[in-house]
Parts: C-alpha cells; sequence; structure tokens
C-alpha cells in the first residue's frame, strides 16, 4: 500500500531507502528516519491499539517519549513488550502490533549483548536542542570536557519540528555546524540516541543508548544493543525541553487527536499529513503555527478554536489567510467517531457569546501550553515551583552543580533558550574549573512568538450527561477520567498522591508525563485550593523505561559473579571433580570415579583416608599474616583462648567470637616467631576476619603494634590425611623428619619438597579428620607441581583426592563442628562444647562479657551432641527437627532442636548424625525422636566424638 | 550512587566502601565491670539520627583504611570526613550547615 | 488495529468504595494517639476498636495516610520463618490475612500464591530444609521442592546447573501470597474511621510529653494533643520518635529499594525469593512484575537507595528469569526500613508508663500488618504484651534472649 | 634455594592464547612470578631508607607509583595505603629484596611479606584499552586526571584490582588482580573486548 500521507518532499526521512514492515499483520513501508508511529501516520493510520478498561480505540497523541497510548508490541526481530510507536525507529523486517494494556516477554532468551561504560566530564549537557546545544559548545570552547546526550536520533530538539530559520539558514545547518564542531573539539562526547534517565548523587547520570536497534535483523550480534552510561559530571546542565500539555474533554481518546507541536513535528520531520482535514484546539499562541503550517503543507485545516476569549492579532491574520477559520471564546466539547476522529463539537466558553457547532475533521490538534520537562531536574533534588502563568511546575531553586536552560525552565521563546543555553554553559564550565568560554555568537530565529499569554484550562467546561459514562479522559492509558479524578476527592482524598492511587493516574508506562499536571489542576480545582499548595507527586527514574537486561549488562552468565578457583582448579577439572560453591569459590566436592554415584564416591574417600592416604585442596581457607610486637596480645583479644601462650614451632586451634558471644569463625594459629603468626579462617569468612581484624586495629586500638597481611592466594595448601600420609611424605620432603618425636602434633616445620626441583614448603602437623595429616603449603605456582608429585608418590598407597563432602564426613566423625553448618549466629562456643577453648584466665576477649548474661547461663541452651538413628541404615536428612515425644501432638509442637550435620559412615559402619539439641549433653543416652516425613524416627543422643575417642590415630 | 570522599584517595564510588554504623563508639574499658544493661548498650544500642551523623567508613576495594565521616542521613550528603585519630566534629554546628 | 480483551488486566480489579475517610481537625485530648498512619497504625486503630472498644483514638500521619512503608513495599505475605516466636506472630497474621477482605468489609486482592525462597548453596538447603522442618512442626504450612518441583511451581525459573548458582531446591509455602497494598491500609483506614477513630494527616509529631515517668501528650505541628496512651508505629523513624520520650533504640534506618516493570501478560504465577542472589519477584494483579532488593547498606532517612543496587537486583533476576531480558523498568522507589540487631521486630511496653513501642520489622512489617495490629492494639489496651509479641521485648538484648532470624549464617569451610 | 621455574604455573598460564587472540584490539598480556613484597612502614625515615635500599624512592602521595633501576635491577613502588606498599620486582629476587627492605627498616615500626603468588600482573595496550576499563572500572582515567605512575585500588567490574597507569600518552596499564579472581579477569577482559575486535575484524 503506498504511503498516502507522506508528501513528496521535505522531512529528515532517507526516501531512498524504503523499509517494509508490518503493523496488526498489514504490510507497509516507510523510510529509513522514520518513527513506527510516523510510519503509521504516513499510511493513514492513527488507531494502535485499545484503552486498557474500557477498550475504546487509541492512537498516536505525540511524536516523542511523552506519547500515552501509542503502545505496541515489537515481535520481530525478538519480541519485547509496550513500547511507545513514537520512540521505536523503522527498520526493514519489523513486526509489530498495537497493545490492549499488556505486553508479552519472549519464551526464549533474549541473545543480545548489553553493556556499560563509564564516563567522566567537567560539563554534562542533557538535551541538544538549540539551548543544549549552545550550552555545550560554550563549555567546550572553554575547555572543558563536555558529553552531550540526546534522546533523539539526531541533534536539534524541538527544531526538528518546525521549519524556523536561524540566522537566515534552515535551522538544520545551523545544528549541523554546532554538532560538527563539537565532534571535533577533542574531550567533547556527543551520544544521540541516548535517554539521560536518572540523575543521582555527586553528579552521576544514568543514560540509556540505543546503538544497534534500529538496525533492526541487521543489528551486529557482537554489538551491545543498548549500553547504559555511567557519567559521572562535575556539572549538569539540564536543556530537557518541554512536553506539550493537553486539554481534556469529552470524547478526547479517539485516534486523530494529537498534539499540535507533534503533529508539526510530523510534518516538518517526516513529511508526513496527520490527516485530510484538521480542526485545532489551543489555550496558546503554539497550535496556530502548526496550523499554518500544515496548511501551506496542503492539508484542510477547518478551524482554529481559541480559548481564549481574544485571539492572538498576527497569528489569526495569518490563519485568516490561509481560510482558517479562527474562533476566539470557544472549546471543543466532544468529538465523534469511532476508530477515527470525524467530527468535533465546539462551543462558547462559559461568559463568552458564541454558537455551538459542529465541525467534520479526521484529525484534531490540541495544545494546552507546554509542561517544562523537568523530570531529571527534580531527581536532582531541584526544587519546583508552580507557575500560575504556564500552568506548570517549573524549576524554583537549582541544585548545587545543576543548571537549566531552555524551554525546560519554562521559557518560550527561542532568543531566552538559547541565552539561557549560553549562559548555562558558562557557568558550568566555570564551576567545572575550565577556562573562561569564548564567546559564542547567539543565532537568530525568524520565527516570532506573539507574546500573549496563554489560558490556564485543564478540561473544557461541562459535564456528561446523565446517566452517560464519562469519557473526558485525563490518563489515557490508565483509562481514568475527570469523574474519577473528582469520586477519589469526593471519598476524602486530598493528596494528590491517594488520588493517583485511587485513579491510578501516572503510574503507566508514560508514567503521567500529559497527565500528571492536570491531575494535580484538577484535584486543585475540586478541593478549592491553589495548585501552588500541592506537591507534584515525585518525579522518579527512570525517566523513560529501561529494559532488566540494559541494566544487568555484562553481568551475566559467567560473569554474573566471579568464580574464584585455586592453582589446583584444572587438575580437579580435568580428573572429573563436582564442584561445590562456597561463597565466592569453587570447591571439589568429590571425585566421583566412573560409575560412582556420591555416596559411593565419598564412602571410598573417607575409606582412604582413614586406611591409607588421601588429599584435598585446602587452598581457599583464609590466611592471614599477623606481625608485630602486639601480635600475640591482639590475638588474645580476638580469640578465646590465650594465643600469647603459645610457642615458636605451635601450632593452636582457635574459635572467635563476635562482641556477642555467638562464634563467628574458628582455625588454627601458628607461631613463626615471637612477634608472627599465621592465622587460617574458614573459606567464606576470609575476608570478614581480615576486616575484623583491620576494623579493631585501626579504629580501637591504633596504638598496637600488629599489620595484618592476607596471604590466602600465596599459598596452595594441601592436607595429606592417613595413616600412609607420612610415608607419602617422607618420599617428597626427603630432609624432614616427619616422625611424632621430631614432629608433633600441632607443630609446623619448614622444609624443601623435592619435586623434580626443590620447593620450600611449610608442613604443619594438623588434623580435621582426626588422621595423622599433614598440612603442605607451598607458594601458589608451585601447587600444582606439588599436588601431581604428591599423586606419584602416594600411588602405591592407593593416594585418593577427596573433595568438601568427605571431609565433612571426617570431621563429623570426630565431632568437629563447621562454622556455619552446626552454627547459625545463636551458638556460643560452651554450646559446642568447647569451654577447653575459652580461657579463663584472660581478662577479656571479645565476646567473653556477653557470656555473661542470663540468656547465656540458662540450663536449657541447645548443645551440640551426636545422634545415632536406632536403625543404622537411616540417614536423618540435614535440618530435621528433633522431638522429645513419640507420637506428634497438634501443632505447635514442642522442637528441642534439629541436625546439623549427617552421614553415612564407613568407619562406623552406620549413619550418624551430629545435632544441637536443648540440654543436649545432659540428654546423652535417651532417645528423642525425629520427624521425617510421616515418621518419627527414634535416635539415641550420644558424645558428639563418634569416632577414635581418644584420639590414637592422630600420631598414624 | 554517591561518591565518598576517601581522606586519603579522594572521592570514589560508594561501592568501594564498607559501612561502620555510628563512629567514636568505643570498646568499653572493662567489660567485665558494666552492668547487662550497659553491656548492651554498647553491643546493640547505636544511634540512628535523621540528619548529621557521625559514622565510620572504610575505604575496602582501595585503601583498606577506616574512617569516620559526617553524613547527613536525610541527604545522604558527605559534610565530612575524617582520618582516624582526628578530632570528633561538632554535629551540632554542622546541622546549620545542611538546614 | 486489535480488538480489545475479552477482559482487560485489571478488569476483576473492584473499585474502591464512594467514601473512605475525613479529615478531622485534632481534638485536644485522645484516650490513645497512635503515632503513624501506615499499615501498623491503621490496623492498630481499627483492632482498638473493634476488639476492645476504644475508640477514642487518633491515628498521626506526617504526610499522607500510608505513604510511607506501606506505599512503598513488595506486599510479599508469608508466615514461614525459622524460630517459634517469628512463627507465631507471623501465622497469627496469616490467619488474620486470611478473613481480613471479610473482616474489613474491603477487597484487599489478598491472593495465596505462595512463595518459594530458592535455595543455591548446600548450605542454603540445609537451613531451608531445617525451616520447613520447623514450620511443619508449627503448623505452618511448607514443602521442600527440588528444581523440578520448583519447575512445576514456577516456570520461567531457570533451574539449569550448569548457572553460576543453580538453583538446588527451594521451601515452598502455598497459603504465602500478596496482597495490594494501598487497599489494605485503606480498608483499615476507612473501618477505622467508621467506628470512629480519627485519622490526622499532614500532623508531625515533633515532641512527647511525659510527666512522672508516663506518657501525657504529644507535641505536634498542629499543636498539642493530651493522650492516655501513645503507641510508636511510625516504621522508618521509630528511632527518631522515640528519642522523644528519652528512649535509645537498637535499631538501624536503612533505604531498602523497590521497582515496578510495565503490564505485561501473566508469566509468574508465584513470589520467588532468593536470599542468595538478593531478589524477591512477584507479578501483581495489573500485570507488572515488582521486585525489590537487599537494603542499602548504610543508614538513611532519604527515601532515595543507590542504583547499583537495582543493577545488581537485575543481573541476579535475569539469572533466575531470563525471560524477563527486555522487561523495562518504569519506576525505582525506596522506603526506609528499620533494622534490629536480630532482625525481628520489637513491640511492646517501654520504660515510660503508657508509651508503647512496635518497630524493627525491618523488611517484614507488610506481612506482619493484621498480627501486630491485634497484638499492639491488645498490648495498649490491657498494658500488657500479647503473647504472639511477648517474646519481641526491648529488654531482649539486654539478657540475650535474642530471635535471630538473619537466616543463614556466613558460609563456610 | 631458589625454585625452578619449570614446576611453576601461573594463574593466567591457561589464558595465554585466549588473551593473545584479543590483539589488535588490546594487548592483554600476563608479567607471572614477579617479587611483590607487600611492605607496612609509616617512619618516614624507614620509608626513605627502604627506598634508598631499592635505589627508588618510595612513593609520597596516594594513589601514586614510583620505578626506577637499583641494585635489585628495575623496581616498583606502588601505594596501597598511608603506610602500606607493594614492591613489584624481577621474579625470583624476594628473599634478598624482603632481607633488604627489612634491614632499611629496623628499628622502625613495620612489616615486610612474600604477597608474590597473592596477585598475578596482567599488562594492558593497545587503542582499546582505557576504553575497555571504563567497561568495568569507574576511576577517571583520562590522561589529565590520571598521568603515568597513578596507581589505584578499585574495582573492576566485580573484582578488586591494583591499576598502575604505564603510559597515560599511549594508554597502557597494569592491573594486578588476586590470583583467585585472574581467571574471571581474563573472561571479563575477553568478553569486553568481543565488540572492539569486531570493529577492526
Amino acid at each position: 500500500m503506498s504511503a498516502t500521507f507522506r508528501l513528496p518532499t521535505g522531512g529528515l526521512i532517507d526516501r531512498e531507502t524504503t523499509l517494509r514492515f508490518t503493523f496488526d499483520g498489514r504490510p507497509m513501508t516507510g523510510h529509513r528516519g522514520d518513527t513506527l508511529a510516523s510510519a503509521l501516520l504516513a499510511n493513514g493510520v492513527h488507531g494502535t491499539g485499545t484503552g486498557i478498561r474500557y477498550g475504546r480505540p487509541r492512537g498516536i497523541v505525540a511524536a516523542g517519549s511523552e506519547d500515552p497510548t501509542s503502545l505496541v508490541q515489537i515481535e520481530q526481530p525478538f519480541p519485547e513488550p509496550m513500547l511507545t510507536a513514537t520512540t521505536v525507529e523503522l527498520y526493514d523486517g519489523l513486526v509489530a502490533r498495537g497493545l490492549s494494556g499488556q505486553g508479552r516477554l519472549a519464551s526464549e532468551p533474549d541473545p543480545a549483548r548489553y553493556d556499560a561504560k563509564h564516563v567522566h566530564c567537567d560539563v554534562l549537557v542533557v538535551g541538544a536542542g538549540p539551548a543544549g546545544l549552545v550550552a555545550a559548545l560554550t563549555a567546550a570552547r572553554g575547555g572543558a570536557r563536555v558529553v552531550v546526550v540526546d534522546e533523539q536520533t539526531r541533534a536539534g530538539g524541538a527544531l526538528l519540528g518546525t521549519r524556523e530559520y536561524l540566522d537566515e539558514r534552515p535551522s538544520a545547518e545551523w545544528v549541523a555546524g554546532i554538532v560538527a564542531e563539537l565532534r571535533n573539539t577533542p574531550g567533547v562526547l556527543v551520544l544521540e540516541r541516548t535517554t539521560a534517565f536518572g540523575v543521582y548523587q555527586d553528579g552521576f547520570v544514568l543514560a540509556l543508548q540505543r546503538r544497534t536497534d534500529h538496525l533492526g535483523f541487521d543489528a551486529p550480534a557482537d554489538t551491545a544493543r543498548q549500553r547504559v552510561w555511567r557519567i559521572r559530571a562535575k556539572q549538569t546542565v539540564l536543556a530537557t525541553g518541554a512536553h506539550e500539555r493537553p486539554v481534556v474533554f469529552a470524547d478526547n481518546d479517539r485516534p486523530g487527536i494529537m498534539l499540535a507541536g507533534s503533529a508539526r513535528t510530523y510534518l516538518h520531520r517526516y513529511g508526513v499529513l496527520p490527516g485530510t482535514r484538521a480542526v485545532v484546539f489551543t489555550t496558546n499562541d503554539s497550535a496556530y503555527t502548526a496550523a499554518i503550517d500544515l496548511a501551506r503543507a496542503g492539508m484542510d485545516v477547518a478551524m482554529v478554536v481559541d480559548a481564549r476569549p481574544v485571539a492572538p492579532g498576527v497569528l489569526a491574520a495569518r490563519c485568516h489567510a490561509r481560510d482558517i477559520e479562527v474562533r476566539a471564546g470557544h472549546a471543543v466539547t466532544g468529538t465523534g467517531g469511532g476508530d477515527r476522529v470525524t467530527d468535533v463539537r465546539i462551543a462558547p466558553m462559559p461568559g463568552t457569546d458564541g454558537t455551538a457547532d459542529t465541525v467534520d475533521c479526521d484529525t484534531l490538534l490540541v495544545s494546552g501550553g507546554w509542561n517544562p520537562v523537568v523530570h531529571l531536574f527534580s531527581q536532582a533534588r531541584g526544587r519546583l515551583r508552580y507557575d500560575s502563568g504556564l500552568g506548570a511546575f517549573v524549576p524554583g531553586g537549582e541544585p548545587p552543580a545543576v543548571g537549566v536552560a531552555g524551554s525546560a525552565t519554562g521559557a518560550l521563546d527561542f532568543a531566552s533558550c538559547v541565552r539561557q543555553g549560553r549562559d548555562a554553559g558558562r557557568a558550568a564550565a566555570l564551576a567545572a574549573g575550565a577556562a573562561p568560554a569564548g564567546e559564542v555568537v547567539l543565532p537568530v530565529s525568524d520565527t516570532r512568538t506573539d507574546a500573549q499569554p496563554g489560558l490556564v484550562l485543564w478540561r473544557v467546561p461541562g459535564e456528561p450527561a446523565e446517566g452517560a459514562p464519562d469519557t473526558r479522559f485525563v490518563d489515557l492509558q490508565r483509562d481514568a477520567t475527570v469523574s474519577d479524578v473528582l469520586r477519589a476527592t469526593g471519598a476524602g482524598l486530598r493528596s494528590l498522591e491517594h488520588v493517583k492511587r485511587y485513579t491510578t493516574i501516572g503510574t503507566a508506562h508514560d508514567q503521567g508525563k500529559t497527565s500528571g499536571t492536570i491531575t494535580a489542576g484538577l484535584v486543585a480545582e475540586a478541593l478549592g485550593t491553589e495548585l501552588s499548595e500541592q506537591r507534584p507527586t515525585t518525579f522518579r527514574p527512570p525517566y523513560t523505561p529501561v529494559s532488566f537486561a540494559a541494566l544487568a549488562g555484562r553481568d551475566r552468565g559467567g560473569l554474573h559473579d566471579p568464580a574464584r578457583v585455586t592453582a589446583l582448579h584444572p587438575w580437579h577439572v580435568a580428573h572429573g571433580a563436582l564442584f561445590e560453591d562456597v561463597g565466592q569459590w569453587k570447591r571439589p566436592w568429590y571425585f566421583p570415579l566412573p560409575g560412582e554415584d556420591m555416596d559411593a564416591a565419598v564412602l571410598r574417600e573417607c575409606r582412604a583416608a582413614r586406611e591409607g592416604v588421601a588429599l584435598m585442596d585446602g587452598s581457599t581457607l583464609g590466611k592471614i599474616d599477623l606481625r608485630g610486637r602486639d601480635a600475640g596480645s591482639f590475638l588474645d583479644m580476638l580469640y578465646t583462648n590465650k594465643m600469647s601462650a603459645l610457642k615458636v614451632g605451635g601450632i593452636r586451634y582457635g574459635v572467635m567470637c563476635g562482641v556477642d558471644g555467638m562464634v563467628i569463625d574458628d582455625g588454627t594459629v601458628i607461631r613463626l616467631a615471637e612477634d608472627r603468626f599465621l592465622v587460617t579462617t574458614t573459606t567464606g569468612n576470609a575476608a570478614m576476619v581480615l576486616d575484623w581484624m583491620e576494623e579493631w586495629l585501626q579504629t580501637e586500638w591504633p596504638h598496637l603494634d600488629v599489620y595484618a597481611t592476607s596471604v590466602t592466594e600465596h599459598w596452595a595448601t594441601i592436607p595429606l590425611v592417613g595413616p600412609r600420609s607420612r610415608d607419602v611424605l617422607a618420599g617428597l620432603a626427603p630432609g624432614l623428619d616427619a616422625g611424632n618425636e621430631a614432629f608433633g602434633f600441632m607443630e609446623w616445620r619448614d622444609t624443601v619438597l623435592d619435586v623434580g626441583a626443590g620447593v620450600p614448603a611449610r608442613v604443619c602437623r594438623i588434623s580435621f579428620s582426626g588422621e595423622l595429616a599433614y598440612e603442605i603449603n607451598v607458594t601458589a605456582w608451585h601447587g600444582l607441581a606439588v599436588w601431581e608429585a604428591l599423586m606419584a608418590v602416594g600411588e602405591r598407597y592407593g593416594i585418593t583426592p577427596y573433595g568438601t563432602e568427605t571431609m565433612h564426613v571426617l570431621r563429623a566423625e570426630k565431632g568437629y563442628p563447621i562454622i556455619g553448618q552446626e552454627t547459625d549466629a545463636t551458638v556460643t562456643p560452651q554450646d559446642l562444647g568447647m569451654s577447653w577453648a575459652v580461657s579463663k584466665k584472660k581478662a577479656d576477649f571479645i565476646g567473653k562479657r556477653s557470656f555473661a548474661r542470663a540468656e547465656n547461663n540458662r540450663p536449657d541452651r541447645k548443645q551440640l551432641v551426636g545422634l545415632l538413628p536406632v536403625d543404622p541404615d537411616l540417614r536423618l536428612p540435614e535440618g530435621a527437627q528433633v522431638v522429645d515425644t513419640d507420637r506428634l501432638p497438634q501443632p505447635p509442637v514442642r522442637m528441642l532442636g534439629h541436625v546439623t550435620s549427617s552421614y553415612r559412615s564407613a568407619a562406623l559402619g552406620r549413619t550418624f548424625a551430629l545435632a544441637v539439641v536443648r540440654s543436649g549433653r545432659e540428654r546423652v543416652g535417651e532417645t528423642l525422636h525425629v520427624p521425617v516425613g510421616d515418621d518419627l524416627v527414634p535416635v539415641t543422643v550420644t558424645e558428639s566424638v563418634f569416632y577414635d575417642k581418644e584420639g590414637a590415630r592422630r600420631d598414624g | 550512587m554517591q561518591l565518598i570522599p576517601c581522606p586519603w584517595c579522594g572521592p570514589r564510588e560508594e561501592t568501594e566502601f564498607h559501612y561502620g554504623g555510628q563512629a567514636h563508639v568505643a570498646y568499653p574499658e572493662d567489660p567485665s565491670a558494666l552492668t547487662d544493661q550497659e553491656w548492651a548498650q554498647y553491643v546493640f544500642f547505636r544511634d540512628n539520627p535523621s540528619g548529621p551523623f557521625a559514622e565510620r567508613w572504610s575505604h575496602s576495594a582501595g585503601c583498606r583504611r577506616w574512617f569516620n565521616a559526617v553524613r547527613d542521613t536525610r541527604t545522604h550528603d558527605l559534610l565530612s570526613v575524617h582520618r582516624i585519630g582526628e578530632p570528633v566534629p561538632d554535629l551540632g554546628e554542622k546541622d546549620e550547615v545542611v538546614s | 488495529m486489535t480488538s480489545p480483551p475479552a477482559r482487560p488486566p485489571g478488569a476483576h480489579l473492584p473499585d474502591h468504595p464512594d467514601f473512605l475517610w475525613d479529615d478531622p481537625e485534632p481534638k485536644a485530648s485522645y484516650d490513645v494517639v497512635i503515632v503513624g498512619g501506615g499499615g501498623h497504625g491503621l490496623a492498630t486503630a481499627y483492632y482498638l476498636a473493634k476488639v476492645h472498644g476504644i475508640t477514642n483514638v487518633a491515628v498521626l500521619e506526617k504526610g499522607w495516610l500510608a505513604g510511607g512503608n506501606m506505599a512503598r513495599n513488595t506486599t510479599i505475605i508469608r508466615s514461614n520463618y525459622l524460630w517459634d516466636e517469628s512463627s507465631g506472630i507471623y501465622e497469627h497474621s496469616l490467619k488474620l490475612w486470611e478473613g481480613l477482605e471479610e473482616d474489613l468489609g474491603y477487597p484487599i486482592l489478598f491472593d495465596q500464591r505462595g512463595v518459594l525462597n530458592l535455595a543455591h548453596s548446600l548450605q542454603d538447603v540445609r537451613d531451608s530444609v531445617r525451616r520447613v522442618n520447623a514450620n511443619r512442626l508449627n503448623g505452618i504450612d511448607a514443602e521442600w521442592l527440588d528444581p523440578q518441583g520448583v519447575k512445576e511451581v514456577c516456570p520461567i525459573v531457570d533451574i539449569s546447573q550448569d548457572v553460576r548458582y543453580p538453583v538446588l531446591g527451594a521451601t515452598y509455602q502455598p497459603r504465602a501470597g500478596i496482597a495490594k497494598h494501598d487497599y489494605v491500609a485503606w480498608g483499615y483506614a476507612r473501618a477505622a474511621h467508621a467506628m470512629g477513630v480519627d485519622l490526622i494527616q499532614n500532623c508531625e509529631v515533633t515532641g512527647i510529653g511525659t510527666a512522672g515517668g508516663r506518657v501525657t501528650a504529644v507535641e505536634t505541628t498542629r499543636g498539642r494533643i493530651a493522650a492516655g496512651r501513645v503507641g510508636l508505629c511510625a516504621a522508618g523513624h521509630s528511632s527518631v520518635l522515640a528519642a522523644m520520650a528519652g528512649l535509645r533504640l537498637p535499631l538501624a534506618s536503612h533505604p531498602l529499594q523497590a521497582l515496578v516493570s510495565e503490564l505485561l501478560e501473566p508469566v509468574h504465577p508465584t513470589v520467588v525469593m532468593s536470599n542468595a542472589v538478593h531478589v524477591y519477584v512477584s507479578q501483581a494483579h495489573k500485570g507488572e512484575l515488582v521486585m525489590g532488593a537487599g537494603i542499602d547498606s548504610y543508614n538513611g532517612y532519604g527515601q532515595r537507595g543507590s542504583f547499583h543496587i537495582i543493577e545488581r537486583q537485575m543481573s541476579a533476576a535475569l539469572e533466575l528469569f531470563p525471560v524477563f531480558a527486555r522487561a523495562h523498568l518504569l519506576r525505582t522507589w525506596a522506603g526506609i526500613v528499620d533494622v534490629s540487631p536480630d532482625a525481628s521486630p520489637i513491640v511492646g511496653l517501654t520504660p515510660v508508663e503508657g508509651l508503647y513501642l512496635n518497630c524493627g520489622w525491618g523488611t517484614g512489617g507488610f506481612k506482619a500488618t493484621p498480627g501486630v495490629g491485634d497484638c499492639f492494639a491488645h498490648t495498649i489496651a490491657h498494658d500488657k504484651p500479647h503473647r504472639f509479641n511477648e517474646p519481641f521485648t526491648l529488654e531482649r538484648f539486654t539478657t540475650g534472649a535474642l530471635v535471630d532470624e538473619h537466616g543463614a549464617a556466613a558460609v563456610a569451610h | 634455594m631458589t625454585a625452578d621455574i619449570g614446576i611453576r604455573t601461573s594463574p593466567l598460564a591457561a589464558w595465554t592464547d585466549r588473551l593473545a587472540a584479543l590483539e589488535p584490539a588490546l594487548t592483554a598480556v600476563e608479567r607471572p612470578f614477579l617479587t611483590q613484597l607487600t611492605v607496612r612502614v609509616s617512619d618516614p625515615v624507614a620509608v626513605a631508607g627502604m627506598g634508598g635500599a631499592l635505589g627508588v624512592a618510595f612513593p609520597a602521595h596516594p594513589c601514586t607509583s614510583t620505578r626506577g633501576r637499583g641494585p635489585f635491577g628495575d623496581v616498583e613502588v606502588l601505594w596501597l595505603g598511608p603506610d602500606e606498599f607493594l614492591v613489584v620486582a624481577a621474579p625470583d629476587s624476594s628473599v634478598p629484596v624482603e632481607d633488604a627492605l627489612r634491614t632499611a627498616l629496623r628499628p622502625a615500626r613495620g612489616v615486610v611479606v612474600d604477597t608474590s603468588a597473592q596477585r598475578t600482573t596482567v599488562a594492558l595496550s593497545g587503542p582499546h584499552a582505557r576504553d575497555v576499563l571504563a567497561h568495568g572500572c569507574a576511576v577517571d582515567l583520562h590522561p589529565s586526571v590520571a598521568p603515568t605512575g597513578t596507581c589505584v585500588q578499585t574495582l573492576l567490574a566485580r573484582t578488586g584490582i591494583i591499576l598502575r597507569v604505564a603510559d597515560a600518552g599511549s594508554g597502557a596499564f597494569t592491573v594486578l588482580v588476586r590470583s583467585s579472581f585472574a581467571e574471571y579477569l581474563a573472561a571479563w577482559l575477553s568478553d569486553a573486548c568481543v565488540e572492539y575486535r569486531a570493529a577492526l575484524s
């Protein structure tokens, strides 16, 4: 079908390129440079969907992102819900349909890339209209680093929708000249298709750049489709323009009813006429220009209806010259039509003489004045002021480092706008420390606006006929009418926020860009208050909708969160390990052999550790080098036991509590020298413990001579475990006497491992399994070689790598708790049965005072115990609750505690569990019950140590 | 996202910092001499004003130094920052500054 | 042009009544003054009037009614808390929710669509199973679902195991759900007003008068109002108000952000929460996705948070729900949550006679609205806590009898 | 005893080819096994003495670094905090450099800790090095703000880094990253280059 409403010439479109697209199943064409809306209008299509509540036809109202109704669903090339047709750039192959309220998400994953980029500048200018361009150029000539962002596909702002001449040249030439100079100035970045959508503190502005959408199917897959610019500006100039405000009247929602300025934009920017015969309804001068321009372009403009008692002389005369009737003192009181407006009813304003009339037309252009776009200004914590002359909220007090220029201030004439741009640009450059700006010669426009003030008119007077539905729509997207507003105030509501919530006005896709001020006006009118007393509802980010994916950027999939890996990780991967996430770390969970399930693998790994030799990757344990004269006494404050008494060469286990006395971490402390310790932490708490130390050292005890340095990743740590571990170590450390006499339990030695070359190592005799064990520490660079050497030497002993699950089983057999598994921030060392690790001698340590509180001394605290299911084959679920009844009563059931760990033990030949149970230690020997599914399973309470209670095995 | 002026590194993005709550809450000289109520005050109770608040931050992703700051909790604006050991600012005067 | 849908989205939403409440001048004196006209304050006034016959009550609101956290929350209702104490009050609340529409005679769109709490690590799984078992023994509906079970409840959750933090399962509470926050507040307000309670807006409390250790009045921007008893229900400003009576609270007020998308065809039939990746999502009645995240780290009364929290939330949301990629963020906002050391509330008596405290709900306040309204009204009426708020004293921070609901402790080993 | 180079593995050993493939958009090369010593000291005399021992004065200002040549060859000293520095020297020199620093430190309060394997170093240069960093690093790296020698600890996407401006004019940087995060860094850099590589191909 041919584009019947496209003029043969004019507009900023590329007529050489024909783009095919489909809307609501109908194939059409347009040109590069079109929006979907302009292409639809060129094809004579105004209607884009239906209203959400009443199903009435709705169409294109505006030409930009403020459009309240032209909601479309993109179907091809990839489904995207709810965009306004006015913001969709046309591309070949676009398939879209009109929406009736809800968008549709794709069911398949979005293949597009999204990214973000930081940019810093002295001056950020938002909006590349005349004021913004002058501001940017002024700042740039002053040597400032400038970023200009503009929502449109090209700079020019409001000039794109006019046929103004600046300095006797078409305005586009003036725009192009400035943009060229900006682009050629080092340190200046001009971003089109980029919407600043949020202003935050300290000059932080977020802007969304649409980089490939307009390329449609041709969008390169490796280019980020959208980019969030994270702009940090010393100064920000907001030249965000103004949105035209409609007037509310009966049946004001029919397709064919548009904002007058937008119609002018469609004419000049896209070479499109909005229809064949127009009526213009206005309360101010600006719509006259639209009438005249459209008439000049060949449209039949039947009438300008001006609600003001007197029409502006010059403009009215120019209308008359084009046979456009001007009827002042009148208003549109209603419209006729179905899918398209067919006629308008006009009537004199109250107190004005005149006659009611009906005028046929297919287009009704409306202007109720202009609202400065103050969204970003308000987000920047700028104060707003109601301007009763404009009927709009305008900037009323600039926050620090923010300037406003152009029609965003409420200025209506070109000369003021560009002057403000120059002033704001200069002030911003100076404030940012740039050199005083060179003078920018302000352009002079050929278009003069008459100075006749506009009339502030929220709605045309008159009420719907008795019993007839109200069709005076305030929020066209939410289908909320004047009656809805009045019902809200009638229900007792006084706050605009309440009215908004009662009526849902302003909560839709457009967030009330065209309806907000009108609603405030209607509420003030209804309550008999001044609008200046009303606080407008808060402008919140984003200014226009932003896709979730753009905000997520590249932090997706593998980059969603770093996976921390050890130096041995490649070996684990190559040997089929399954991994457990522990914090950000990837830890081998178990190493199944072909055909093994987890239970079989873990039983095998456990058996190797208890009967032969096994090794694991312990590199993720946190390691902190602690040095200084006061290191010992500092550790005495952090740990519950006395670390300063530890001898050089010795190792001690320690528990760490918060000030509330609850266990927060545990680990071993190695004394390397009088003034030097190496502290280990649990994997997940390494950063927390280092921070904890720094906090005390820096903020509480800065006089202490102690320095804490993280060396977690400097070391690879390999526990070598089992009765044959000594043999394996001997094969690798010929210089080390690893016998019990020479190298006792809880001691460490430095040695050199022979792995082809010599590798310095520190070996610690500690055991988290109860078996003879040596923890081998080498620099991470040597970790892999040492691990492989251990595997080679240990081969004849059946050396077996094991993962965290086996580690858990082995330690549980010995009753060793895992912080975060047996504990949950409500557990004290005493609860864990670790009073032996709590010093009675030390005057103080962190947490000690809390032990004296009433709650800590209750006899029925939960204590760590063992549980043996009476059925030795039954493995209790971890997290199961423990009760002291063999028949469950009606809830609530008294719970004694819960199962914290539960395993099948190769060494015990049965299942076993650890649990925290009220008065647990007193209950040893008792039979309690654990609800498992619908059963109550009997269990015997035991000590928490199940295996080798005498500790005989640790010496081999 | 706001900038926090590290007294050593200068203004950096908030994400580089760790918040430490109220500043100048000293660890008691002798906790064992305190009543349960007094100890609870130290452990759990902190000022929570709407307005200028002397608080602690750590430049955890930067120089790892703790420092003190006065921030207006109504606006989140940092009013001043102080290295550890520098004198405690008078919040009363600051209140007028921000009004 | 598309034809209008057979049943437009939101068509099933009820209309509001023609009358809600008056805007009276404050009287010189009330038996009870409730400070804070949010959900908790309004509910307390309602139950004071309805259950205890105390109607000479004023609810003072410094801004517009229910304009604080009540207007800003993500409306999740559940009772699947770990400890008996929390189970008690939240389940009491959930039971009241189940009859609330009828009770108030106001549609509140209470929708028991269930809540999934996802587990992403082995310790998450242990903690989740522990909570499910505790819930069941406390008479609260709770299930543990494996990943396939999660998929059956919410088909759009990505349960593939090769992602950064795979879904290992979830707890599921079928009776949990959502309600429409404004309607809840307005339902309480309307009913309280109908029973004679004065709802006074734009009335900020600037001081609390006491004499002989007993509360006597509140000073407000609209003058002094004498009060026999005063209940504080001003989430977000509890510390500031309590300080007026010389009370120091163990609270920190933090920004908490939330956001909403455009209206979308139904894709998300339940509520999904994931503490590990910090996101919670539901699809509201009209079709918008409503999401919240973790709190901002610092104290703040500014009702604004930092955008990186939103960005991280989006990254987390898309890991769980890849289909959300091209949904659009329409609006972000922030409330102020009063966070207590054990993540449990403080509800009860204070050292000042006649002054009662209801605060510290953190992010959990909305779901507790009917329950705490009932219990707090009881506390005020009898000068004695209801059994369900008895554990939530201020004294617990001295004795150490905390109710720690932080959930899983830090991951270790 | 000095360890043999042949049995060492650096954190990004497996990434050598993948990083090389980013050329010419980005030159990203791991500099493995460098000697890295964390120095904590605040006494100015000791600081001067340590600088003297290395033949390189320690940086006097926050967020800067120094480099020079002395008895231990090329040495860089990075400011990490008001009493914290990272001394970076050639591979296999940790023992003598540590000894020299410790000697120079005495009798002042402070420590020298070998942290050589705690981090690895990636050198970035090429036409898009600054662009690539700007995708994940919020610090302003414009030459006027971050001249050669600038050294900051900051975040790059979701990992902490030490970022040193090696040559502001040509846009060359060194990034030091915790070893466990090195693969994440490499993956992130590779992904950040996708668009620049496409533009150049």
